[in-house]
């Protein structure tokens, strides 16, 4: 029975885990103005996060250390450096996105302006970190992130012609304003490809002390979980083409998103809509801090573990402390969410090849994996993935330029 | 008499000349065994893996990118040394020098 | 404890002290180099200076600087003979004790000066 | 520092640089009204129908208001030629008057 508690809280966890203020706003943006027509890009995004995480948690389960641990024992400083500094001032930023997201949920139910929020979102998610352990942490998040299903019940009321969302699953080329469809194709991949997720992942691998015999878990996990969660955000895309799309209203302010579900589904859909975005973002903020925490304590030795008590493990406690206020921080003084958003998101896609091409490296060493090393078709699809990411570091910059803001 | 010191991390890396002066790779390497001498166990360097990428040299600086050469890239021009620590005069650790020539150097890949 | 892979298994290793707590990598090591002996792995070395001193002359600088910025000029790094080691596998254990190492001196700091204070934070357990 | 370091860092100093780019040119002020007035007439539909709260209307109108304001300063600059000006003139009057009727509908 433990394995089946397992596996619904593993698909629980990336469901809840899965939306968060950048898919939403990026989804939202994207069925805004381009319709069904991105959808392709949600789907690759949802496939390549699922197969990252099923290969860090195997790495995690198999090895019992965590992504970061590997990438700095193997790579030795000098390399671990690169990784370190990318996704810990990519993760900052999303950071902040996120508690901007919670910020406007929370301004759009009490009509008070979302800078009073951030520090108040701040202590509460501390709060949160100092005394609860680490299934707390993530069950308790992710139960709440189902919420986020909302999206898909706003999605079918809407009644989407399936066929072209079936075509809009295949690559396409857009008709007009070339640069904005693939500065967002670029945001939407940012959004869901993100390193914390990976990095949390493998490491909530070894605080759940996962061995060798919850590889089957991992793949459901990352595999059955990432999709039901990417779903979601392709139910925003698709509410957003049937809401915002025909009506011209692009979305410049993320106070408009709430238009999406307060449509089809009235006042419901309307306390849904701030439900989602405050749990979701929440959850994120959660993910991220302690994500960014692990990758600091992990890269440096120190001890560290969210079952631990802050007394035992003192620099990994401060940091997620120092990190989720300093977070909070840009929202309180008014930075706009929203292209804070986009600016973290496209920075996200442009920080992946630092912790994808080692993967390359990592998921072929037996002296790791021993027999669980990678076969060829996960090597083909990580090197794949490898190039992809390359080519989203080099599209990043003029894309961010031509169709940003 | 307590002998001079030298750090691991710059070694690794390091470019090592042969006997004529010919570049023969970078340090990948130092492997070590216990000796028990005088009553002591210690941890000594018994020898000295230098890698060779005869195409990817010049950025073949850094670990991280040996690594991946050397697991993906095996036809191409990837050759190993592995020199004896008594062949390897280490007087200079900015400049190692190995005390034969390439060629009579145990050589693997 | 055959043969020893001094970049692979040693170097940027996870260290734990006598009660398997984390106490740092293995952030250096160094060597001593003897005329006509081989160079025998001497010391251990855990701190940020010899991270940093291994990236770059700007990692240095920043490291410092960072230091300043918090009023500490001295360096705490910890210096350990590799004699201490008692087992070598996914990490590095060592004959110490984690508060007697200068290392940990910040996060021994923290853990007392500010950590500690707030309700909720002593215990082993969550 | 190794070459690849450095070209990373002249990377996100670029990237921090980008976020500033010249004045949109009009269609896409035009369409940014078009934008906010739909987002007006949506609110009011929605408002009337009990699915939004006035605290939420309110605040959808002064993001409209901020980019109605936003707009009317600066799209002479956008706007060169005399039928450019017609249109800018239309799409600020559509806008301002979505605004109003919102004001209506959620002040009464």
């Amino acid at each position: 029975m433990k394995k089946w508690g397992e596996l619904a809280l593993g698909i629980v966890t990336s469901i809840g885990g899965f939306l968060e203020v950048g898919s939403i706003a990026t989804s939202a943006q994207g069925g805004a103005e381009f319709g069904y027509q991105l959808a392709w890009v949600l789907l690759l995004g949802t496939l390549s996060l699922a197969m990252l995480m099923e290969m860090t948690g195997r790495l995690a389960a198999v090895s019992k250390r965590t992504y970061a641990d590997l990438l700095r024992e193997r790579f030795g400083f000098r390399f671990f450096v690169v990784p370190l500094v990318a996704v810990f001032v990519v993760s900052l930023l999303v950071l902040m996105s996120e508690i901007g997201g919670v910020a406007i949920a929370l301004q759009m139910a009490s009509g008070i302006d979302f800078r009073w929020w951030a520090i108040p979102i701040a202590l509460l998610g501390w709060f949160l970190l100092w005394r609860g352990n680490f299934s707390i942490v993530e069950q308790g998040t992710a139960m709440l992130g189902l919420v986020a299903i909302s999206f898909a019940v706003g999605a079918l009321v809407l009644h989407p012609t399936w066929p072209t969302l079936g075509r809009a699953l295949l690559p396409s080329l857009p008709s007009h304003d070339h640069a904005r469809y693939w500065y967002l194709a670029v945001a939407i991949l940012g959004a869901s490809i993100s390193p914390y997720l990976y990095l949390f992942y493998s490491a909530g691998a070894v605080e759940d002390e996962w061995t060798i015999e919850h590889l089957s878990v991992n793949r459901v996990t990352a595999g059955a979980g990432n999709v039901f969660g990417g779903g979601l955000a392709i139910a925003a895309l698709v509410t957003a083409a049937l809401v915002l799309a025909p009506r011209g209203i692009r979305v410049e302010h993320y106070e408009q998103i709430a238009l999406l579900l307060a449509t089809p589904l009235g006042r419901t859909g309307f306390v849904l809509f701030i439900a989602t975005l405050f749990v979701t973002c929440f959850g994120a903020t959660l993910e991220i801090v302690l994500a960014m925490a692990y990758l600091l304590a992990q890269g440096f030795g120190w001890s560290w573990s969210e079952n631990l008590k802050p007394g035992k493990d003192a620099r990994f406690s401060t940091s997620y402390s120092v990190l989720i206020l300093l977070a909070a921080l840009p929202i309180a003084l008014g930075a706009d969410p929203l292209s804070l958003t986009n600016i973290s998101m496209v920075l996200t896609a442009a920080s992946l090849p630092v912790t994808v091409v080692p993967l390359l490296v990592l998921m072929n060493d037996g002296d790791i994996l021993s027999s669980h090393v990678n076969g060829w078709p996960s090597n083909l699809a990580l090197v794949v993935m490898g190039l992809l990411s390359l080519v989203l570091l080099v599209a990043a910059l003029p894309l961010q330029l031509l169709g940003g803001g | 008499m307590s002998g001079r010191t030298v750090a691991l991390s710059d070694l690794l890396g390091r470019v090592v000349r042969d006997a004529d002066g010919r570049k023969i790779g970078r340090i990948e390497e130092l492997n070590a065994e216990i000796s028990l001498e005088q009553g002591r166990s210690d941890y000594v360097v018994t020898g000295f893996s230098v890698g060779h990428f005869e195409p990817f040299d010049v950025i073949a600086t850094g670990n991280f990118v040996q690594q991946l050469v050397r697991r993906f890239v095996r036809a191409t021009g990837y050759s190993r040394y592995e020199i004896p620590w008594d062949w390897m005069d280490l007087s200079d650790p900015e400049h190692p020098r190995a005390l034969r020539r390439a060629d009579e150097l145990p050589r693997f890949g | 404890m055959g043969a020893l892979r001094l970049f692979h298994d040693v170097i940027d290793a996870q260290l734990v002290d006598r009660h398997q707590e984390k106490i740092g990598r293995v952030d250096e090591l160094l060597l001593e180099l003897e005329e006509g002996k081989p160079p025998r792995v001497a010391t251990i070395v855990i701190g940020g200076a010899a991270r940093a001193r291994r990236v770059g002359r700007w990692m240095v600088a920043c490291h410092r600087a960072v230091h300043a910025l918090f009023g500490q000029h001295e360096e705490h790094e910890s210096r350990v003979q590799f004699e201490a080691v008692r087992c070598i596998a996914d990490t590095i254990e060592l004959d110490v004790e984690a508060d007697a190492l200068d290392s940990m001196h910040l996060e021994q700091w923290l853990a007392t000066h500010i950590i500690c204070r707030i309700p909720g934070a002593s215990g082993e357990r969550k | 520092m190794s070459a690849p370091r450095r070209a990373l860092l002249a990377l996100v100093a670029l990237f921090v640089s980008a976020g500033c780019g010249s004045p949109p040119p009009l269609d896409k002020r035009l369409e940014t009204l078009g934008s906010w007035t739909a987002t007006m007439q949506l609110a009011k539909e929605r408002h009337g129908a009990g699915a939004i709260t006035v605290t939420y209307a309110t605040q959808l109108r002064d993001a409209a208001d901020e980019a109605f304001q936003q707009a009317s300063t600066t799209i002479g600059s956008s706007a060169r030629t005399r039928t450019d000006s017609a249109y800018a003139a239309t799409a600020l009057d559509s806008l301002r008057n979505a605004i109003r009727q919102l004001e209506a509908e959620i002040g009464s």
